[in-house]
């Protein structure tokens, strides 16, 4: 039984396709993350699951039960908001309560669970202050352990460390699988930072103007995204993208970069001399001195040190900016004049004009004889 | 920090208190006359020296009126309680009716919901007079003339539209997430209007009410056309009494005084909610 | 009787145009004399001291003052005999200044009550306006070396726009249907001098008892009204959006 | 050798709220800014960087100390007297103006002609990728372009100091690389002075050429952004640098058997070489007793050797992997460039290289060594 399965979902606000016949199916228990830009429709999803917003067609069903005509109260789920929601003139206590008052719950059972909830997330020494007295985290933790509270079956959570300050959301992506993971709930988790989508989504939802994209876990993602869009979506810096029209000659692939070939131990048959855009992802690029064979030329403008890595703005002969990453403390040779290598097997081909990723997997490998 | 010249300085202060003179003086004025007697009133040139005399105060309390002619009743304090009445249940019929419509007004947009709210602001702008004159004759069918019913009812030509668009601009400031909160941690639409929207709405309906209030109470074409001499409130009131009392100056003085200082001490009491509910009354929708 | 009939004759009904002009001439000097002297003073009153405070909160009074006792208020002071307004004009050497009971001064008195009683709405609005504005432009401009004048004309008053225009739309009709200080006041005299819609129209109910042309009056009132209102409104909507980035 | 262009003298600024306690936003901050350079002042939301640079600017009055700017004390200047420009955080656009007007304003009272006028325009919208919304009004712009908007008008000035508060903090993450570039360009080019405050370290770090760090009002470290990673001189400092934070260990010191042991708690002990410490540094640290050891999650190894705990996270984000795992000691988080397949609840082995210690002094916070040399 899926714990939440969406069908056909469509939304239009002011002549504005918000969402465009979504559908997918999530398993009971799984945590999916809903990722994208913002204005993607992440949001009004995530509202027409919680039934706050209707939606102009589409199917909703929430453990197997067909929940598009039900009211938001008798839907059974558990939502957290991103500017937190909390109700502004009760305490956290009674936030973290409402739920639980809602299902009449015996009040030394109440008092009880509040309590535990608040112990886990720690803000049981909070309990008693109003909303406006809590700091952004303590806000946050309420807001979730709200969200919690019931035990709901499907649990909607709104990008809610967005507006937490860097630190804690490090840490709450650290703890939150674990958190989730004890109470077998099915989780939707809508996010626009992709490291975030990454470490917390069983799967990832992809959206883009209303429509997924893609769906899969962090790993389909990242190394087989399904166009130029998602590919520049995730990582950070973002992924190069190099126009090329790639060949295939007797001495193997290769494509053309200034008067340079630069040879292609792999390449997809289908872009064999077509308009190609090559993403390599900066942590993919190693930087070795010029003469290197089959190494792109380039002339290294800028070092910036991130924290855990380095990121090199380098300019290729036709004024290209190529950026590289390598871990910090790691030295390059070479001064301004430099190459850059690259495992072919890494490079992601995109059709330039549709922007889709070419299949790999019916490639053909060119060596030379 | 701000950088002024002292002449500037000058110059600001000097309007400042022109200003305070020209709108304070008239009130400080007819207090001081309500305290005097006909005789230091009519001294020219008029002097500030005088020994005040409550006697214009009692004999409105006392409801008899005597001057050297002659004595009559006077029924003022019947007008002050009709205004009470009057303002009280208009207020109180007019937050029934128009808290609730607020929040539909507010929270379901449905298409031409702008142009209803528009209009009912709209009855504010229509001549009172052309809604007046033939409800003197349907009132008369309906047996309502001239009944607390009737006026508190025409009253809410005044009442409801105010207090709809004051509140609805609250109910609107409420973020709907926090109403969506309520509702999918488990409770009905109206349990979220009464925990939710009208606890965080209460600043806006008090503002709300307490300008209708003084809206009703300084109201005067209403009454004047609508009502006869014992439901008229003190607008009208005292504009006979002063055709009545003729000269007796220091009695129109205490009848004014005390007919506006409910109002005036209401707005000094409450002010901060006033001027929210002035500004947003006018400025907000 | 025809229905129009009411209606054509007011073309050639001299009294019929008289109270035209005497409501559009009552409305158009009260909105703009209260509108700039509105303005003047939520800008003299701007900062948040005290002082102000405690000023701005005692200007409400006469808002909340009936206009009809303010007419009485005003009634009583200016009385021939101990009204102390007409003590000062005799003390400024004009001895028989009538106030409301001179046509040619009657309009100037009933002026004076309207901006007594409602030039503080306008500065409320206003200074409600002004405190709503954001500060960091004023800081941007600072920094910059704006002129002062520049800023008010540039910054300032563009900013306060939408306020502007509903203080007034709401002061313009309200005012061309005054009826409260008039006939409190005066009742529409003397002679003609004062006979707006509302007071004519009352008059002519009740006194006259001529319904019909009664009923004419406020429908062109009525419809005087709408299009002022309509226009002042798409104009408010419009600024209202731009200020909200919809353009 | 180059001229100090600001200085800021012992600058002092105390909120007195009504019937509170006073509020110590800014306390005894001494900073010598030299002409040409980029300084970030960086720190926490109310750390008091804000109120630092409002007091540059003259939109707060400096309650004790004084700035010069070019030799001349400007701190009891009203703002236009003080040839500052400055990038807002809100933007603080003009409303009615449109973009072009806002960047022209300044000037434009300065009497610029039109031709030049435009032609600045153009050339710092061209910088800011903003030519398309040049005629539009600031409501009907995303906050982004409102930013780079507030910025432009900020640098077209010719002013002694450019101010930029956060001046990036709406832009698109790639914009933002891209811009931070071009801006860096622009200041180094026409050698004009910025400060720049932000709470972001790597804008900090790609932008200046010395970082302000600040924390409670008080300056706690001044140097180029380099140094302060590698030798930060206090444990704030250590902590707030570096993302994923620093892991933070108690400690005592003791030396036994030629090893420097270090117990974490009462049953973790990480020992190393006694040879790794100078003799000095040793006596110091023996001295001290109680110090507080700093890693940095990239130089936490997982290996066969060291600490034994157990992983209660392992995140994958693309190009690197964050392993969290617990200890008798506490937490500690591991970052590695390369993809981790221990899975949650399973045990590894932490490995701490001296090379990557830092020591602080836990009763002050201040640094002792980095990775085994003197602080």
């Amino acid at each position: 039984m899926n714990g939440l399965a969406i069908e056909g979902l469509s939304k239009t606000f002011k002549d504005q396709i918000v969402l465009d016949e979504v559908s997918f199916d999530v398993d009971k228990g799984e945590t999916l993350v809903l990722f994208g830009p913002s204005g993607a429709g992440k949001t009004v999803l995530l509202r027409c699951i919680a039934g706050a917003v209707d939606q102009d067609s589409g199917t909703i069903w929430i453990d197997g039960h067909n929940v598009t005509a039900t009211p938001p109260e008798a839907r059974g789920v558990g939502m957290a908001f991103q500017n937190f929601a909390l109700f502004p003139h009760m305490n956290a206590f009674e936030n973290i309560a409402s739920p639980l008052r809602a299902r009449k719950s015996e009040p030394t059972k109440l008092e009880e669970s509040v309590r535990a909830i608040a112990r886990l997330l720690k803000i049981d020494h909070v309990l008693a202050h109003a909303p406006r007295e809590l700091s952004n985290g303590q806000k946050q933790r309420t807001a979730l352990a709200r969200a919690l509270a019931a035990e709901p079956g499907l649990l909607l959570l709104d990008d809610p460390l967005r507006n937490v300050d860097a630190k804690l959301r490090f840490e709450m992506r650290l703890e939150l699988p674990r958190l989730l993971a004890g109470r077998e709930a099915t989780v939707i988790y809508v996010t626009q930072d992709y490291k975030e989508a990454m470490a917390l989504g069983n799967r990832i939802a992809v959206l883009e103007e209303g429509r997924i994209a893609q769906i899969g876990t962090a790993e389909d993602i990242y190394l087989s995204p399904s166009n130029i869009a998602i590919a520049k979506l995730f990582g950070d810096p973002v992924i190069n993208l190099l126009d090329v029209v790639p060949d295939c000659d007797e001495r193997g692939a290769f494509f053309d970069l200034s008067d340079q070939r630069i040879a292609l131990d792999f390449l997809p048959e289908k872009a064999v001399g077509v308009p190609c855009t090559l993403g390599i992802r900066p942590e993919d690029f190693t930087i070795t001195k010029a003469d290197v064979p089959n190494a792109l030329p380039v002339n290294i403008e800028a070092e910036t040190p991130l924290n855990e890595k380095t990121v090199t703005l380098a300019v290729t002969p036709l004024g290209q900016e190529l950026l590289a990453s390598r871990p910090a403390g790691t030295a390059i040779h070479g001064q301004d004049s430099a190459g850059y290598v690259f495992n072919s097997r890494k490079i992601l081909f995109f059709d330039s004009k549709s922007g889709l990723r070419m299949d790999n997997s019916h490639s053909n490998e060119k060596r030379s004889e | 920090m701000r950088h002024h010249t002292v002449l500037e300085t000058w110059l600001r202060g000097l309007a400042i208190a022109v200003i305070v003179l020209f709108f304070m003086f008239p009130i400080f004025w007819i207090v001081l006359m309500s305290f005097q007697t006909n005789e230091t009133i009519l001294r020219s040139p008029p002097s500030m020296a005088f020994v005040p005399t409550i006697s214009n105060y009692e004999a409105i309390f006392a409801g008899r009126l005597d001057s050297n002619v002659a004595s009559m009743d006077i029924k003022f304090l019947g007008n002050l309680g009709n205004s009470i009445i009057l303002s009280v249940g208009s207020v109180a019929v007019a937050l029934l009716l128009g808290v609730p419509a607020a929040y539909a007004f507010a929270r379901h947009k449905f298409r031409g919901s702008e142009d209803i709210a528009f209009t009912l602001l709209s009855f504010r702008f229509a001549p009172p007079l052309l809604v007046l004159l033939p409800l003197t004759t349907y009132f008369q069918a309906l047996g309502i003339a001239d009944t607390y019913f009737g006026l508190i009812w025409v009253y809410q030509l005044i009442c409801l539209p105010l207090i709809l668009w004051i509140v609805r601009g609250y109910f609107e400031d409420i973020p709907a997430d926090i109403e969506h909160a309520y509702r999918t941690a488990g409770h009905g639409w109206f349990a979220t209007f009464r925990k939710i929207a009208l606890p965080l709405a209460m600043p806006g309906i008090a503002a709300a009410g307490l300008l209708a209030f003084i809206f009703a109470w300084n109201n005067f074409i209403f009454a004047l056309v609508l009502a006869s001499a014992d439901k008229q409130p003190v607008t009208v009131g005292a504009l006979a009494f002063v055709t009545a009392s003729g000269i007796q100056y220091g009695q129109i003085a205490a009848a004014v005084v005390l007919s506006i200082a409910p109002t005036l001490m209401l707005a000094l009491y409450a002010q901060r909610y006033l001027v929210e509910g002035l500004s947003l009354g006018a400025v907000k929708g | 009787m025809n229905w129009g009939e009411n209606y054509v004759n007011f073309l050639s009904d001299p009294d019929f145009w008289n109270t035209l002009q005497v409501s559009l001439v009552y409305a158009g000097l009260t909105v703009v004399l209260e509108l700039l002297l509105g303005l003047g003073m939520a800008l003299l009153l701007v900062r948040r001291t005290r002082l102000n405070n405690f000023i701005s909160v005692m200007l409400l009074m006469p808002l909340m003052t009936a206009p009809a006792l303010a007419a009485l208020m005003f009634k009583l002071m200016t009385n021939p005999n101990f009204g102390i307004l007409s003590y000062f004009m005799q003390v400024l050497g004009f001895e028989n200044f009538r106030w409301g009971s001179d046509p040619s001064t009657a309009l100037l008195t009933v002026l004076m009550v309207d901006i007594w009683v409602y030039t503080p709405f306008m500065m409320i609005l206003l200074l409600a306006g002004l405190r709503s504005l954001p500060t960091q432009p004023f800081e941007a401009a600072a920094l910059d070396g704006v002129p002062r004048w520049q800023q008010f004309w540039r910054i300032t008053l563009p900013m306060l726009m939408p306020y502007v225009l509903t203080a007034s739309l709401f002061r313009l009709l309200d005012s061309i249907q005054q009826f409260d200080i008039i006939y409190a006041l005066t009742q529409g005299g003397p002679g003609d001098t004062l006979m707006v819609f509302q007071v004519e129209a009352y008059l002519n109910f009740f006194q006259s008892t001529n319904i019909g042309r009664s009923t004419a009056l406020l429908i062109i009132l009525w419809a005087i009204t709408f299009v002022l209102s309509n226009l002042f409104i798409k104009n408010w909507l419009r600024l209202r959006e731009r200020a909200r980035g919809e353009i | 050798m180059s001229n100090v262009l600001l200085k800021l003298d012992s600058v002092s600024k105390t909120y007195r709220p009504l019937r509170r306690d006073p509020v110590h936003a800014v306390r005894h901050f001494s900073l010598d800014v030299q002409d040409g350079q980029i300084v970030a002042l960086l720190g926490s939301s109310g750390c008091g960087k804000t109120s630092m640079l409002r007091m540059i600017a003259g939109f707060e009055t400096v309650t004790n100390g004084a700035i010069e700017l070019k030799g001349r004390a400007i701190h009891t200047l009203p703002p236009a007297k003080r040839n500052v420009a400055m990038a807002f955080e809100g933007y603080s656009l003009y409303p009615p103006l449109t973009v072009h007007e806002n960047m022209a304003l300044a000037l434009k009272s300065q009497g610029v002609g039109r031709v030049e006028l435009d032609e600045q325009v153009n050339s710092i919208a061209r910088l800011l990728e903003i030519e398309n919304i040049l005629n539009k009004y600031p409501s009907s712009i995303s906050a982004g372009q409102q930013q780079r908007a507030s910025l432009g008008r900020a640098l077209i000035r010719r002013a002694d100091l450019h101010l930029l508060d956060e001046p990036m903090g709406q832009l698109e993450p790639q914009l933002r690389a891209v811009l931070r570039g071009r801006i860096k360009h622009f200041i180094k080019e026409r050698q004009l002075t910025a400060i720049l405050v932000t709470h972001d370290q790597t804008e900090a770090n790609a932008l200046a050429d010395r970082i302000a760090v600040m924390e409670d009002g008080n300056l706690q470290q001044f140097d180029t952004p380099e140094t302060i990673k590698a030798r930060p001189a206090n444990l704030f400092t250590g902590t707030f640098i570096g993302e994923p934070p620093m892991n933070i260990f108690h400690s005592e010191v003791e030396l036994n058997d030629q090893f420097l042991k270090f117990h974490l708690g009462t049953d973790v002990v990480l020992r190393f070489p006694e040879s790794a410490f100078s003799a000095d540094l040793r006596d110091q640290l023996l001295n001290v007793r109680k110090v507080t050891l700093g890693v940095r999650p990239y130089a936490v190894r997982l290996s066969d050797v060291g600490v034994s705990a157990e992983v209660y996270a392992n995140q994958w984000l693309g190009d690197q992997s964050h392993v969290a795992a617990r200890f008798a000691a506490g937490s500690v988080i591991s970052v590695s460039h390369d993809r981790v397949s221990t899975k949650e609840g399973e045990t590894v082995c932490i490995e701490f290289p001296v090379t990557d210690l830092h020591i602080f002094d836990t009763r002050d916070g201040s640094a002792i060594s980095h990775g085994g040399k003197p602080a």
